[in-house]
């Protein structure tokens, strides 16, 4: 469904993503493990046209996707989801979720939307009891929910997760990823991208790892979690 | 270094031959005034270029020092070097006063008091007229003195002028190749850093802007004991902002394009008196141009090249 | 006593006249954090064009009005998408003196079409004036204050009830969110050209009845509006507001309880003391820096 | 010699920094660490004077030093580096370094214009300084290039040098090897090392890199939503559940 190949990013003289390939299939939960400032999200700030790759590709159902702009690529069904930080905090949560349907008010009758918001508001009820609440104020995990929330009023065909972990208690965290479980039955391919490791790679199908902008590792998740390689990188733990 | 010296040689060289070989006051009266407004850029290059901080209200300063000269001279008969000096120390107290709480803001609010300020000045030296001789201005305002040498033509105070305005470009120079240059660069960057490796920001940030101001409270005295009378419309803020576009032009964040700027934009504005009624399009057209296209300004520009071709 | 009520009235007019222009400043700067100095020619054009249409060409209010206001908006969205679009900086401080720039060229263009002679346009509905207690109001503006009004009510559903408007209320909260849901920021930059025009042109034309228009009338109002939008807090539309008002106020209260010759005066000074006391304005959020 | 005593910080209603206490040895290598947001960079920001703090006390050196302005902490010879880079882009990199010795040099605007020989004179000694300290950092090559024309790594020693050329006697590095690959990660590390042994410094480290955490500190002390939830030598940290369970995505794994 989505592949990436050979993606080389730079900032300037830094190159930031060396040789990239990944592929996401239909209907799978893919992990990118790494530290912080490994390229995480560069690698997904490319796919979705935010920063433009130096070298490379992205394909997206056999069409050539690389460095279209963001709005383009959003009509192509690909969406990112950024970390929680990143929502409209002056407006209100409703608001928030209806701009992630922008592109769909153009063409779509404003019910079929209204449709997709109640989908959204049973998916995560606590949205919609703070619906008229100016989302700046909503609590972390809150929040996340709300960006994810956003990310689906699009009706995406591919979400790019960037750490949906990010700052939030372990308890907060394994919900937010019972919810992303949960996306595959709305028929979404996902990408996350996480620092944290072990809640990455406990849910989901496939996961690379990367490091220093190079993809070191690809498995299956299960397999990498049971490596001892992994636990030392993201432990630090010495093997005996 | 010794290319800097030299190439101020060369310009004093030059200055000297154009002065000899131009007969017309009307020539003469240009290369003063670049040499005026090249004293009140180069403060400029150091506060904005340099520092990062945007004043839109030069002009008053440039104001506080042509009319405390005047004011002092006319009304109290003090010597004009002397009022010069005590001006200079005025306008360098009141850019201390309003300097402290001025330069803690940030963008465009630090625009907006700027300019604020350079209109309330606009005003009261429009409407104080006991002092001021509001609207009218002032007149008979003496001429600098040496002994018996009186810089009273347009080419004897050429030489006051440009000796000042070396001077200026001398102090820049050293300024920025110096333990405080470097911080002012450093707190432009990045303030926080800067207070981090021991810069204290906001007094340097009202230091430069005092110094800034005192280079033009020069530039405004030796503008009124050279043309002797002075009038309220020359220090508004068309006059600020033009101050600014001279220094854009040049480059900002370098010393020789204060020079180059005033320079280009002096003779621009003249040459445009031709068009008469078309010049002020031709003005806006010509900076839009520039602004679009080579925004690092003239001086900055040719440094790039030399860099690029240097890779 | 009698007396300021009279100054209020004459406040609140040309305090909603700032705060319009003061929203147009904060429209455009929302988009794109610059201050737009081209304001002030939409507000010059917005009058002179209104001036041709009206008594040149003899068209009626109901139309000049409308085309005069057209024409600046297109004007306003030419000058995004060919100037400001195509710089190769985009450095604040260089994309605010392109606009500078601009400027006085379209200053000195208006110069060369209409001349320097001031022109008056008739008031909207005769000149009678109405008492209200013991002041008395000239229905001109009356008229000012109630298409402020207006205006500011449509621009308010505009950004709250429109997904357009919400698009750029979403680019000014955040533009990488704004990005990664698809908002084409380009277009919504243009946009607030756009609206910019539209702002400034209608506070130009609704003035010309009572203070006459000239080629470079809106220098003046524009600084004012500007002015305005940094005592409210740079970019709220509430701040604009309440910031034009209070600075119609403070000048015509100054210039009737304590000197004409020093309002200007007085309402900066006071304008500096706010912003000196609130760096970001009365309604302006101050921004903490992340390190 | 750095104390600190139930330092607490909010911004906007949320605690940052919730009452934390520790204490750093002279002449040791510490490092704090814990997810993201935990709050490790507002403690530097607290200690190192750009926030203020909501109550508590931070004592150098048995002298009290909280709230002071940071200009006024690097008098103190306490100095830091930012995590993400801070290098002044457009200054060269020898000014960049010279910039570092700022604290430790006098003179002011009068006697910079007028240029006397004094200023000279210690301008020539920063300047022979600081091309010491690129030396050291193996830098000297590129001493006139443009800041910003470094690779990532070589800025993220830059910086390093800059801190060091305000001779500092502790040290506060926000993420020292962030983004770097393994080789120049390990270069750094050694760099760190060196400054402890020759230089006496003592160093204060948020580092996500377990690898040169566990490497280099004798103490950690972990972050967890503003709190302190272990301290102790690399092995106990590494074998206490709690900070398993908070730092390491335990829930998932329990």
């Amino acid at each position: 469904m989505l592949k990436v190949k050979n993606l080389s990013v730079k900032y300037g003289e830094i190159q930031a993503l060396h040789d990239i390939n990944i592929e996401l299939k239909k209907n799978e939960i893919v992990a990118i493990v790494g530290n912080n400032g490994a390229g995480k999200t560069s690698l997904i700030n490319t796919i979705t046209g935010i920063v433009q790759c130096y070298d490379g590709e992205i394909i997206f159902n056999n069409e050539n996707i690389t460095n279209l702009p963001t709005d383009k690529i959003v009509k192509y069904g690909i969406i990112q989801v950024p970390e929680g930080r990143e929502i409209f905090s002056e407006l209100t949560v409703e608001e928030n979720l209806e701009l992630g349907a922008y592109q769909r008010f153009k063409k779509e009758d404003k019910n079929k939307i209204f449709e997709t918001l109640d989908e959204i508001y049973s998916l995560f009820p606590i949205l919609k009891n703070r619906k008229n609440q100016i989302a700046g104020t909503l609590s972390g995990g809150e929040q996340q929910m709300l960006a994810i929330g956003r990310g689906l009023m699009a009706k995406p065909k591919i979400m790019l997760l960037d750490e949906p972990s990010l700052g939030l208690a372990p308890l907060i965290v394994e919900e937010v990823f019972n919810v992303i479980k949960r996306l595959r039955e709305q028929e979404v391919s996902i990408l996350i991208v996480e620092q944290n490791a072990y809640a990455a790679l406990k849910n989901s199908d496939r996961a690379y790892i990367i490091e220093t902008g190079k993809i070191t590792m690809h498995d299956k998740s299960e397999n990498l979690l049971n490596n001892e390689k992994i636990q030392e990188a993201f432990l630090g733990k010495r093997r005996k | 270094m010794k290319k800097f010296y030299i190439t101020l040689l060369i310009i004093a060289v030059v200055v000297l031959l154009l002065s000899t070989l131009i007969k017309s006051s009307y020539f003469l009266l240009i290369l003063n005034l670049i040499a005026l407004n090249t004293i009140i850029v180069i403060g400029l290059n150091l506060l904005i270029g340099f520092a990062g901080q945007i004043s839109l209200g030069h002009a008053a300063f440039y104001g506080i020092g042509a009319y405390s000269s005047a004011i002092l001279t006319t009304f109290y008969n003090v010597n004009p070097w002397i009022a010069m000096l005590l001006a200079v120390f005025i306008t360098g107290i009141i850019a201390y006063i309003i300097g402290i709480p001025t330069l803690k803001l940030k963008g465009h609010y630090l625009v907006m008091a700027t300019l604020g300020l350079n209109i309330i000045f606009s005003i009261i030296i429009v409407q104080w007229e006991v002092f001021t001789g509001g609207p009218d201005g002032i007149a008979g305002i003496p001429y600098l003195q040496i002994g018996s040498f009186s810089f009273d033509s347009d080419k004897k105070i050429l030489y006051l002028c440009w000796f000042f305005a070396l001077l200026s470009l001398i102090v820049a120079y050293n300024l920025v190749h110096s333990r405080v240059g470097r911080a002012l660069m450093a707190l432009h960057n990045s303030e926080i850093a800067a207070s981090c490796l021991g810069i204290n920001v906001s007094k340097y940030k009202v230091k430069i802007f005092v110094l800034s101001a005192m280079l033009a409270s020069i530039a405004g005295s030796l503008y009124a004991h050279y043309v002797t009378f002075i009038s309220p419309e020359t220090f508004g803020i068309m006059f600020s902002i033009k101050l600014i576009i001279m220094s854009i032009f040049g480059g900002m964040s370098t010393i020789w394009g204060a020079l180059v700027g005033s320079g280009c934009l002096t003779i621009i504005s003249e040459l445009l008196n031709f068009v008469k009624d078309y010049s002020t399009i031709v003005l806006g057209l010509i900076l839009v141009l520039v602004l679009m296209f080579i925004p690092q300004g003239v001086v900055g520009y040719i440094t790039q090249l030399k860099i690029n071709n240097e890779k | 006593m009698k007396n300021i009520l009279q100054f209020i009235l004459s406040g609140l007019t040309t305090g909603s006249i700032y705060a319009l222009i003061a929203i147009g400043f904060s429209v455009i700067h929302n988009a794109t954090g610059i201050v737009n100095i081209m304001q002030c020619e939409f507000i010059t054009y917005g009058g002179m064009l209104t001036v041709t249409f009206y008594i040149f060409s003899k068209f009626p209010y109901f139309i000049a009005i409308p085309l005069s206001i057209i024409c600046v908006s297109i004007m306003a969205g030419l000058f995004e998408r060919v100037v400001i679009r195509n710089s190769k900086s985009k450095d604040i401080i260089i994309l605010i003196f392109i606009t500078i720039g601009a400027s006085i060229f379209f200053k000195g263009l208006a110069l060369l079409i209409w001349g320097s002679d001031p022109f008056m346009l008739p008031p909207f509905s005769g000149n009678q004036p109405i008492k209200i207690f013991n002041a008395v109001i000239i229905p001109q503006n009356l008229w000012v204050i109630g298409i402020s009004i207006i205006t500011v009510i449509l621009l308010h559903l505009f950004f709250h009830k429109t997904i357009t408007g919400k698009a750029m209320r979403a680019v000014a909260n955040n533009k990488k969110a704004a990005q990664i849901v698809g908002i084409n920021i380009n277009r919504i930059v243009f946009l607030s050209f756009v609206i910019g025009g539209f702002l400034g042109a209608l506070a130009g034309i609704i003035i010309a009845p009572i203070t006459t228009t000239s080629y470079d009338v809106g220098f003046m109002l524009g600084l004012k509006g500007f002015a305005a939008a940094i005592l409210g807090g740079y970019g709220s539309m509430g701040g604009s507001i309440i910031g034009g008002i209070l600075l119609g106020l403070l000048e015509n209260l100054g210039a009737g309880l304590i000197s004409s010759e020093y309002k200007d005066v007085i309402a900066f000074v006071v304008l500096i003391l706010v912003i000196y006391v609130k760096p970001s304005g009365i309604l302006g959020l101050a921004k903490v820096e992340r390190v | 010699m750095l104390e600190i005593k139930n330092l607490k910080k909010s911004f906007g209603g949320i605690m940052a920094i919730a009452g934390v206490n520790f204490n750093i040895k002279q002449n040791t290598i510490s490092a704090i660490i814990g997810p993201n947001g935990a709050g490790k960079t507002t403690l530097i920001n607290l200690i190192s004077g750009i926030y203020k703090c909501d109550s508590g006390k931070v004592i150098y050196k048995n002298k009290d030093i909280t709230n002071l302005a940071p200009h006024k902490i690097v008098e103190k010879k306490i100095v830091r580096t930012f995590q993400n880079l801070q290098v002044f882009a457009n200054m060269t990199v020898l000014e960049n370094v010279m910039v570092g010795m700022h604290s430790i040099t006098k003179y002011e605007f009068i006697n910079c214009i007028l240029h006397f020989p004094m200023v000279k004179k210690q301008d020539k000694s920063i300047k022979e300084k600081s091309m010491e300290i690129l030396k050291f950092f193996n830098l000297e090559k590129k001493a006139n290039f443009r800041a910003s024309a470094l690779p990532y790594g070589e800025q993220k020693k830059l910086e390093l040098a800059r801190a060091l050329a305000a001779n500092p006697e502790l040290m506060l590095l926000d993420e020292p090897v962030a983004g770097l690959n393994l080789t120049e990660a390990k270069m750094i590390s050694e760099i760190l090392l060196k400054l402890k042994e020759d230089f006496n410094i003592t160093i204060l480290l948020i580092e996500h890199n377990m690898n040169i955490v566990m490497d280099l500190s004798e103490k950690i002390i972990v972050l967890h939503y503003g709190e302190k939830i272990a301290e102790g030598t690399p092995t106990e940290i590494q074998n206490n559940p709690l900070v398993i369970k908070a730092y390491l995505g335990g829930s998932c794994i329990a």
